[in-house]
């Protein structure tokens, strides 16, 4: 570990075709659109990527999609892109759909290093076949399988050297769940800076869940964007 | 549709020091209604607890937004957390009140509002969990669709979000609350006898002695 | 919610006898002393208590096992406290041990909403029994079920009105899981701080999941003690 | 037994940038022999990365200790978490390296650490899962017990902590490494022959051409 600086297209370029990738952000907040679009650049293609939503349309993981380098999505509401709507329901791609507090306990399940957990979330609806179901403590239950990734691509308002992770407002929301559930854990932060500068008491991700921290030298206009 | 009517009558149901959650479309329209000094928190399922409208001479911090995609701002005492503990809260019954949109309800107290088969399906959301686990799930909607169909119905006939989950339904027209006898009126529109509302519903209402009006 | 804070008499007299309690702490730190006192004083019987160890003999919820008001005690460790081991091994006390690990975790699982989850820690151990396993996508794991409880009492660095908590250094521990898991959260706090002094991103229990606040006055001797 | 002699030898397994978790009893006591400069990150399973020893002369923060229960200091760049991420953490092999403690090891790589029926049974602790899930396990114990009988077997008989979970076992006699193949002699004490060792040895050896001394 230790220095994990790397440069954007070297660390990216470590992810083959077919990978699959967790991408942070609820909406636009916490979304790491520098490593993004390194990613559209590189062009690796068959991607299952794993997002909370779609972005809107022409940003974000909006365009890996657009370009056609996601296979699957697996997401919680893609409502705000009527571009990747129209492609799902064209069959172009495959969208795979969770309550959102499910998605995002199952990514935090394996963050744990589990392997799943029991829900009754949804067991009334269509989202629930009746035959999946086991009887725990007398209640009729899911199991919710574990969601783990190859790689995170996280992004962070402030890093150490180490990968001490500090998240702003609103831009937390999955980013610190995807970066317990990945293998590989890419960061982009606009603010690099001193481990004597951030309080070991408020750190939201610690240095351990971290392999790579890319260093964004200048905020592009994705990141100045309304949300979601 | 009047909306104000719906959003007027909805803020009613808000008490100091309540967490409530709440959904896009109508229930949104709530924190542009609402006086700055209830001492409410509204929780957004992106991860915070606190949140305020955003003034117009206020910067806009770009990572602030509620769950609709919204600039907001946050008051005293608020606080971030992640996805997980977000939906934790929600799941541990810790919101009081959540307010959401419908496209059907039902005298049962089902709700489908996130899926028409074939023509909407982005997602589900949070909305399966927050009517799910909410205890107190209340329905702001038009009481008839642009065609004047009823969405209060006998059964809901889309796809469910949640079943038996609602509590009260406010809409233009009615306010009606889930009982384990069925669908009772409780306030009416001052511009509405109850025979014109009944005819305008499929559920069946229990109509009580004393009725209110709104 | 709004105003939580109340009197440590009257908060601990909400607890009846047979109640299920959350204790955090992990050895000294976190530990709610002044809480555990008062349960004491006020002597409610038929207890099962949580938490991580027992403390050392004399001090904490050792004080509770000690006076004969503890019928049960979910744990992962109690080797510094030689009394509870002597009142295990005598069976006055009903002891049940957990992995660590686990035991945090069915405390988050609970505090998640959830109803257990699958683990493969301690499957080829005598804590196994293997006809509790169960075959999920090609792997032999265990169900570990939710832990919940009726009450938690917490002890935090600071505190606000509305019970937005920060903990100190390693005194968070098992306080911010259990603040979840229990269905009444008891509060005590040496800092009873304006909610304008804590950053809204620091916070790490949301004022959501507390229920009462007590201002500990002074702290007693047993906060200055070594851990464990 | 020489003490030092093993927290020597452990000292050299220590690299650049490794997380390390220290069991209690002769593992902690790494923390006490090993250079400031050498840039580690001790992992304590009470919730905190980048523990460091107390230097005598500091003021003693009583929320501060490690998992044992002594006071500690941090490090630049430590982080402080719950109980659930520090397990996650362990769990997910976050950790590289954990020293422990045994009463006995097995040729099989098996662990047995916790439990001496009858005994000693304070519960399980942190153990089981830093035994189960660390991707590089190694003993720091005595060859032998005070009798003189061999804590090296060819099969543990107290109740495991975790099945094939050691990488390296290093006594006060020998290094010993678990290979699909089974227990290899890495190095042995320098005032000790072969011959003597498999003497005070009940596992079997395999010895190769190459043997260092320590």
């Amino acid at each position: 570990m230790m220095n994990k600086q790397i440069a954007i297209e070297d660390v990216i370029a470590t992810i083959p075709d077919g990978a699959s990738i967790m991408v942070g952000g609820f909406g636009n907040p916490g979304t790491p659109f520098a490593l993004i679009n390194e990613l559209r650049r590189q062009g690796q293609r068959n991607l299952v990527i794993i997002k909370n939503d779609a972005n809107e349309d022409s940003i974000g993981i909006s365009k890996l999609i657009e370009n056609g380098q996601v296979d699957k999505l697996i997401t919680s509401h893609i409502g705000l892109n009527k571009v990747v709507v129209e492609l799902m329901n064209r069959q172009l791609l495959n969208v795979e759909f969770y309550p959102q507090g499910i998605l995002a306990e199952k990514i935090r399940n394996a963050g744990a290093g589990c392997f799943g957990f029991l829900t009754d979330v949804g067991i009334d609806t269509e989202i629930t076949d009746k035959s999946q179901l086991i009887k725990f403590q007398d209640k009729e239950l899911k199991i919710e399988s574990a969601l783990y990734a190859d790689f995170a691509l996280i992004h962070a308002q402030n890093s150490d050297n180490y990968g001490n992770l500090v998240y702003g407002s609103a831009a937390m929301n999955f980013n610190p769940l995807m970066a317990m559930a990945a293998n590989q854990v890419i960061v982009e932060t606009p603010n690099l800076v001193s481990s004597d500068s951030l309080s070991p008491e408020h750190i939201h991700t610690p240095s351990a869940f971290v392999n790579s921290i890319v260093k964004v030298e200048f905020l592009t206009h994705e990141y100045q964007l309304a949300g979601a | 549709m009047n909306v104000n009517k719906i959003i007027n009558r909805a803020i009613q149901e808000l008490k100091y020091g309540q967490i409530v959650n709440l959904g896009i479309g109508l229930p949104t329209k709530i924190l542009d209604h609402i006086s700055p000094d209830l001492d409410i928190f509204f929780q957004s399922e992106n991860g915070l607890l606190g949140a305020k409208k955003i003034s117009e001479d206020s910067p806009i911090n770009p990572e602030l937004i509620d769950a609709g995609g919204t600039y907001i701002d946050i008051r005293s005492g608020a606080s971030f957390f992640d996805s997980s503990v977000s939906f934790a809260m929600i799941r541990r019954g810790k919101v009081d009140i959540t307010f959401m949109g419908a496209f059907e309800v039902d005298q049962e107290g089902s709700l489908a509002n996130w899926k028409i088969p074939g023509y909407f399906s982005p997602g589900i959301g949070g909305a399966m969990e927050l009517a799910q686990k909410t205890p107190k799930v209340i329905i702001l909607c038009s009481h008839n669709d642009k065609k004047g169909n009823s969405k209060i119905l006998k059964k809901c006939k889309l796809p469910l979000t949640a079943k038996k989950c609602i509590t009260r339904i406010i809409t233009d027209k009615a306010v009606l609350d889930v009982t384990n006898e069925g669908l009772v009126l409780k306030e009416i529109a001052e511009d509405l006898t109850v025979e014109e509302l009944i005819a305008q519903t499929d559920a069946q209402l229990i109509i009580p002695q004393n009725i209110g009006t709104f």
